[in-house]
């Protein structure tokens, strides 16, 4: 089934103010920047962004943060972006930090229709306060529940026509999990090409998933 | 016309653009006949699979792509591969816009039992408790009896599959919709009367006298 | 890491009678027929099969219920297979059959260090019965527990020297899923290639899962 | 030979042919600089990749190729790349032989603190909760001392980052192994004496006098 198109303007112009917003990239690497240049200009505002780190302040989801356009973050990490810190410390910014592979499992949970995943990461500490836990053949997980977002901007390496994506190395991290797990799939991809060229097996990210693809710069 | 295809006609009319959809093996299989001429469907196969077309060219069989009743297919332009949780992460996750299956009974709550008969044939429940669990739209596509039984029924008699209700019934003779208020019929086949079909039926129908017609699509 | 292949019957001599062994495929496909024909001719007795069916009786894992492997299945379907059906009828053969969304979550969770899934496939059904239930944010989900096995038995399509394993088509299925689940993992590739051949971006399976490799027909 | 060479060079010592191993971001990636010779092992880092050495050849750096620490690598033949729930499928599910991590803090029930001093600085947990959860072996890599007060300690101050005992302990002074019965002194530092060591550990410390000096592994 064939997509068309829009840029990355248009796709900004959906993403409304306060919404929450998973935004593929680990310390930038596979971020969508012409997305995040897209939202700094329309200057959004209030949105919960999900995500692994908030990268460097010049860099992917740390332009967003510089920009104001963020007023909560759930990630993993936040130690490479002193903004986000003094933002958090400074109560600006809501902060709830999540173990990265639980952070990982939630997001899959969210787009597999799962309830959420029982983990054993974080039991014992502070990271498993009021969270239920349960005991599975004398082991303690803890029930970490499923995450969704309003939007989930994935940057790609290859799309097809048919919205069907790859991405390169180190760059697909959170994106090809996030990309089931949000009601507006918007990918922006380096390169996109006839349905065809990527090979069945190639893709990672089906393109039934996809929402908008953003196309090359005009 | 026999049965079958006027199922697999009906079920077809309720595809829509853009949709992605699985069809149960069996009569369920054969609505892709029937995709209706303008709109452009992409079907999944839980092993598997979205974006296919089948029989394959004869001589082209390839061993390693079959559909998730085993027969060969054609992926299309544009087919994305993936494994079984991957598959079972879009049916679960309401990727799946519209799942078509048979079933052994559905009862006048919208529940359906299609995998067991208990002591004497349970094939399992392979995909479907799961497409009834996460599809967006579950259809029934099945005919109105078995053996002259009603296949409609006021309470199943076997494990139901889901405690989902379904979303719509299609048979030879009616399409049915279950609500809160019990089982509508909706339309009859050409031919077929109201009278006909509450006589089939095992479970109360909720049967305006004027139900129209089944459209069945033109070619 | 390098590391070399052995034969079919050197790994069947491995898999112990009364072992669990989970077995890749659908319907056959995606099966690996070499380790299958092993088994059976090195008469194994009293394993515990997990896979998704149990194919035909003279194809895949139906071959191992036919010559007197196996004496327990879990698996989601076994209607394509007569003799699975007469001898679990007969009390031959215990059957559990587990929803296929469920069956690939609970091997995906074994595998990933998960105590299991909570889903809601299943519930308010016999497949509800004697497990434990939660309510995430209104809404009732199975806890459904996490699935291991001592071998996992795999069909790919090429593996690298290093072990890394790519899938054809509707061949991938249950295998990927499998490679993390089991104690020892033995994979058996149509094709073996140089290390560097499979790109990173390709690897569906990467080599560090998997125990040994079956190296072609001598 | 300074302080951080010491501990990498120890922390290499553990390291066993075949292993899949997670460096943390800083200090432990320095172990890769040593691994001894005749043994192979795979790195894996965490934003999802397994076999790479670091850094690439000047000019030849990629973009979408990078460790955990966001610096540029190399990917070597036969390395594997995959998402962020593989990677942690492969963390958690025990596929990881060797994970070493800094910390903050490690206490005398063997259980280390590296993610925040709340209310100062909260980097975030990054991957630590998982690895220190899920890893075969944990190895602590770190300084004996910060700012001339000890990091080892009777009882954590700062949060734990798991309710596990870590495996062992390796400083520019000692070599400590978390047990039942307390923390154990296995090695010194050559030239350290274990008066030296008890008195700049701020925990319990079950000191054998005949501790060995630490073998840093010769070039």
């Amino acid at each position: 089934m064939r997509k068309s198109a829009i840029t990355a303007e248009a796709a900004a112009a959906l993403v409304f103010d306060g919404a929450s917003v998973m935004v593929g990239g680990f310390l930038g690497v596979g971020s969508p920047d012409r997305l995040i240049d897209a939202l700094v200009s329309r200057k959004a505002r209030g949105l919960t962004i999900i995500g692994n780190d908030t990268a460097y302040p010049t860099v992917g989801v740390g332009r967003l943060i510089e920009a104001g356009c963020v007023a909560r973050v759930r990630a993993s990490h936040i130690g490479t972006n002193p903004t986000t810190q003094r933002l958090m410390n400074g109560g600006a910014i809501e902060v709830e930090l999540i173990p990265q592979g639980t952070l990982a499992e939630r997001i899959r949970a969210g787009g597999a229709g799962l309830g959420g995943v029982l983990t054993p990461t974080g039991v014992g500490t502070i990271v498993a306060q009021g969270k239920q836990t349960v005991e599975i053949d004398g082991a303690i997980y803890l029930i970490e529940k499923r995450l969704r977002a309003d939007f989930a901007l994935l940057r790609a390496h290859e799309a097809d026509y048919c919205g069907n994506l790859t991405y390169r190395l180190t760059a697909a991290n959170f994106n090809p999990l996030m990309a089931f797990a949000a009601d507006c799939v918007i990918a922006e991809p380096d390169e996109i090409v006839p349905s065809g060229v990527i090979p069945p097996d190639s893709v990672r990210t089906p393109g039934v998933l996809v929402t908008h693809l953003v196309g090359r710069a005009r | 016309m026999d049965a079958k295809e006027i199922i697999a006609r009906r079920v077809a009319l309720e595809l829509r653009d853009g949709m992605l959809v699985n069809l149960g093996i069996g009569l369920p299989t054969l609505v892709a006949r029937f995709v209706p001429k303008g709109i452009s469907v992409a079907f999944q196969s839980e092993n598997g699979l979205i974006g296919f077309s089948a029989p394959p060219p004869e001589g082209m069989e390839n061993r390693d792509l079959t559909d998730a009743g085993g027969g060969f297919i054609e992926s299309l332009p544009g087919a994305a591969s993936f494994d079984s949780a991957t598959s079972f992460a879009l049916i679960r996750g309401g990727h799946v816009d519209m799942a078509v299956l048979g079933a052994l009974q559905v009862e006048a709550s919208g529940r359906l039992a299609n995998w067991t008969v208990p002591g004497k044939f349970t094939p399992g429940m392979g995909g479907a408790t799961d497409l009834v669990a996460g599809a967006k739209r579950v259809i029934v596509a099945m005919q109105h009896a078995a053996k002259g039984e009603p296949k409609i029924v006021e309470a199943l008699t076997l494990p139901p599959t889901s405690a989902r209700r379904v979303s719509l019934i299609v048979t030879e003779l009616a399409v049915i919709e279950p609500s809160d208020e019990g089982l509508v019929l909706r339309e009859r086949a050409p031919g077929v009367g109201v009278a006909q079909i509450v006589a089939c039926t095992g479970a109360r129908l909720i049967a305006p006298k004027d139900a129209p017609e089944m459209p069945l699509g033109c070619d």
